[in-house]
């Protein structure tokens, strides 16, 4: 894991970050064929049906303010112990229109992120994540999350959460905060 | 192989178990960053203005699903909004105030159209610094019914509209009132406003939106005794106008000048010795079809004409009969501020509380299906297409 | 009582609105040379112990959010309840960094104003009171006050709270509300 | 009598009461609008600064005093500000980044000036749109210790900062940082930036405020095992940094180069075993007369370094010694944020907690004196004079 970290730290300075991602997915041969088509959350409930017969986590914490089922809470992309969501410092988009990988309407996605390795209980990976920014709208203000695992002060921006990420948008202000997966974290 | 991954990823390990046998389950894919694209239209969908009024420069109108209890996405409306809908619900305007140092610094009125189907601003009418900054209704804003033109209330404190071409995105005129306010648009070229004296005053305008001619209704309410709330209620054909008192005045507006019906009462003797009244921000919301009137009802004396209902009464508009009341309290809901109804079979009864949580309910029987917590900060104002 | 609303209403519609409340108050005849002086706080305690004396009316609602202090909310410049802010909706400039007459630092004072007519316990007297907006400085959040004796929708204008009353300022921005004592109300 | 009326209307009618016999008490007298003067600079005065997280744009910095517990007044402070005092406490500079619609739309990156008398904007710089978008810290924005530059830091995302000749209104230079972040000024011409490595770089610059020479000191942390929260705390010629781990590095910045005392930690062995660890938005302050340091400390691993302090520690800088623990929850108080102590002989400490509370403390003795309920939406650091 720490040299996937040091992957993305040494290249955390430039523009071109966005790119060294693309490529490192690709590296890591995670990528399945038109994954880009598929909607988060099918596969939410699958993994949410796998932690149920594998008698795995199901955390009591209540769902996200606008979750009104009783859910595992680290299976509910509404509620910010999901478990995607381990270095979220802001709205969760899933809350404001959007999914937890989609952009609320009339929003744009920040090229620029900070990058996180989360673990999913319900199947015992760790994954990295990739956190950006949806720009162009006044704060959604709902579902605020602070998680900051592995979270690192702005010197390592790479794995910084307080900066604004929509800051190189034509739209730079910051509406909410989305959380992709990129592939499964090496060991 | 693969396409079993990806269906055991998408729906359910078990229909691959057999190939899987003792291998661990598949990593969840890769995902791509989205934009999300809006569901269709629906008449369950509202849109929620929330004036933000501890950061007012912030408001905001918040799109809900009320089948689905998403929240669909956010249109952003600057100070003090005036906000509607085209008639054909596809565009949502908003007309607001922005200063170029936030609260600070030079004034820009303008008015902003987005387009409801991707929530993007689609384009902008910079107005004179005249709007009227004041609370939201249906009528700081309005289309023409073919929707040639759209009125935008001026207050400064003089009294005035601007007559606009959405289309071209041009300020076509702006129309002394003589001291009466806002904008009720009715039938392609006519806008009424009310005045001080408890009349309508319409103007008609020609085809460029000038003014043709203008003529002034008889009273229809008394401000001194019991004024109207300028939030009136859509009927068929106009708006009703609910009194401080609980009188109800409908006003038929699809002729050239509006004509008034008999005013009724909300109240009976028992409930006015209660001291029952309407308030709150909406007051009032009607099923058209089902001649349906729901009001936000509370107990209380002069002045309190903005205190939110403790229950919800509905009125038969036909009979004037109160048919059902609904108590906020045994719901475990705060009092309701603003009700809003939508206009199809199965209809559903929105509610935005004083503690700004957005409750719904099945508006044929009043059962509670969902409570939205803490919608924004302050939503005054529910408007669906 | 009705006679002075109607003055007030009838001038209601000039920008020239504050010029007549001017007249009016000299015609009032209520004005004590060097009032303008006069900060509000002794004023109120005068009353206040006036009050108590009288075994007044002491409200045993809590004061302003702000204000940490015991009183008779009716007669405590902070609480909403005050007897002067009989028909505000909006922040008190008193929990803002003015006063209830006194606009708050660097924000600007509005020229025309809403009108209230409110009863004051200590005296048993009615005052007309105008309510001016204090502007040019985002919402001081403070104290939201929503009393409306007497208010009116913003036909009548003068009568009218809902109106941003910094609709003409320079900066039009409203911040706080203030309430400023014109005189003794014709009985 | 004339005096004795006002005497009565000003003080207390028991002084006039002979002369007023049976007479009814006087009208209470008109009243005029007045602006309000503030108070003197006091060194209980704090300034909060309100992010407003849930509506951006609308960030502000509230003042209030500590011994009066009234709200002195607010400066707007747009989206994400940076926050920072002139050296002699008479200036507010605030950078910060408008939109010509709200939160769309032309953006414009400024510095705005408030004179700290009458809370009013004197003038503003415009920035080119580069300005670190961020959490408010000591080092977003900074004067130098003549005041003759300011200091801002840009990150996007490449790290740079600018020049700024506060009295002439104009910026000077853009300095590269090479990817190390904020500015931390010392002494007239110097700016140090903290780096990945655990490193300061400092540059300094000429008399025209251009680089004149740059260097690296030897690292101080380690990012990757125990980093140090960018919010450093001053103290006598320099700051202390506290970690994540809770290890403390004073850094003496008054020379050419940061000097950096031995660490301390401030946690027993027990205490580790209990997991106590440092958080919160601002961590910590230090009174530096009495060379007191007053940290928020909760129980926590890996990823709480901005939970709230359940407690607040306080520790002797020299003997580096715990003196004191004070826990919040009997006192009724959510877990702080924010810590703020003022450096005079009577200190006070603030606390901001995560329910937006301001909690006044005796910052000798751990007395509660107040509690400021919701003071804003989310107080997120606070400076003193």
């Amino acid at each position: 894991m720490r040299s996937i970290d040091r992957l993305f730290e040494n290249s955390s300075r430039s523009l071109a970050r966005h790119t060294s991602r693309r490529s490192l997915l690709a590296t890591l041969g995670k990528i399945l064929t038109g994954a880009a088509l598929i909607p988060l959350l099918p596969v939410d409930r699958s993994s949410r049906a796998e932690a149920a017969e594998a008698g795995g986590p199901a955390t009591a914490k209540p769902p996200g303010k606008s979750g009104s089922k009783a859910k595992a809470a680290t299976d509910d992309p509404l509620s910010c112990d999901y478990w995607k969501y381990c270095a979220v410092d802001g709205f969760l988009c899933s809350c404001c229109g959007g999914t937890s990988n989609s952009c609320p309407p009339g929003t744009a996605a920040s090229p620029i992120t900070w990058i996180g390795t989360c673990h999913n209980p319900a199947d015992s990976r760790d994954y990295i994540v990739s956190y950006n920014d949806c720009c162009g709208k006044a704060s959604c203000g709902n579902c605020e999350c602070n998680r900051n695992e592995r979270e690192k002060p702005m010197y390592r921006p790479s794995r910084n959460n307080d900066l604004n990420w929509c800051m190189a948008n034509a739209d730079s202000n910051y509406h909410c905060s989305v959380s992709v997966i990129l592939g499964v974290a090496e060991k | 192989m693969k396409s079993c991954l990806m269906r055991a990823a998408l729906l359910s390990l078990a229909t691959c178990a057999p190939l899987l046998a003792a291998a661990p389950p598949p990593p969840l894919p890769a995902e791509h960053l989205t934009l999300t694209t809006l569901p269709p239209n629906s008449p369950h969908r509202i849109y929620v203005l929330d004036e933000a009024f501890l950061n007012e420069i912030d408001a905001r109108i918040d799109l809900f699903d009320g089948d689905t209890y998403r929240r669909l996405g956010q249109i952003d409306a600057g100070f003090n909004p005036g906000f509607n809908l085209s008639p054909d619900g596809k565009t949502s305007v908003v007309s607001t105030t922005y200063w170029a140092r936030g609260a600070r610094g030079a004034r820009t009125d303008v008015v902003e159209f987005t387009d409801n189907t991707n929530l993007s601003v689609t384009h902008e009418i910079v107005l004179p610094p005249k709007r009227a900054m004041t609370l939201p209704t249906y009528f700081n804003i309005g289309y023409s019914s073919d929707s040639h033109f759209l009125y935008v209330s001026y207050v400064t404190p003089a009294a005035s509209f601007g007559v606009l071409d959405p289309a071209k995105g041009t300020v076509l005129d702006e129309i002394d009132t003589a001291g009466c306010v806002l904008v009720i648009p009715s039938g392609p070229n006519r806008v009424a406003s009310l005045c001080e004296s408890g009349r309508l005053q319409t103007v008609t305008l020609d085809a460029q939106g000038h003014e043709a001619s203008r003529a002034m209704s008889d009273p229809f309410f008394d401000a001194d005794t019991d004024p109207v709330f300028v939030q009136g209620v859509p009927i068929t054909g106009g708006y009703a106008f609910l009194s401080f008192l609980g009188q109800v005045h409908e006003v038929d507006f699809s002729g050239a000048q509006p004509t008034f019906q008999k005013p009724w009462s909300l109240l009976s003797a028992a409930d006015k010795a209660q001291n029952w009244r309407p308030g709150g921000a909406q007051v009032g919301a009607i099923h058209r079809k089902l001649g349906k009137l729901f009001v936000a009802m509370h107990r209380g004396g002069e002045g309190t004409h903005k205190a939110p209902g403790t229950e919800i009464w509905v009125f038969d508009m036909k009979t004037h009969q109160r048919v059902a009341r609904w108590p906020m309290a045994p719901q475990k809901l705060a009092s309701a501020l603003a009700v809003q109804v939508s206009q199809d079979d199965a209809p559903l009864l929105f509610a935005a509380t004083e503690n700004a949580d957005i409750a719904v309910f099945d508006a044929l029987t009043g059962e509670l299906r969902h409570v939205e917590k803490k919608f924004g900060q302050t939503p005054w104002l529910m408007m669906n297409p």
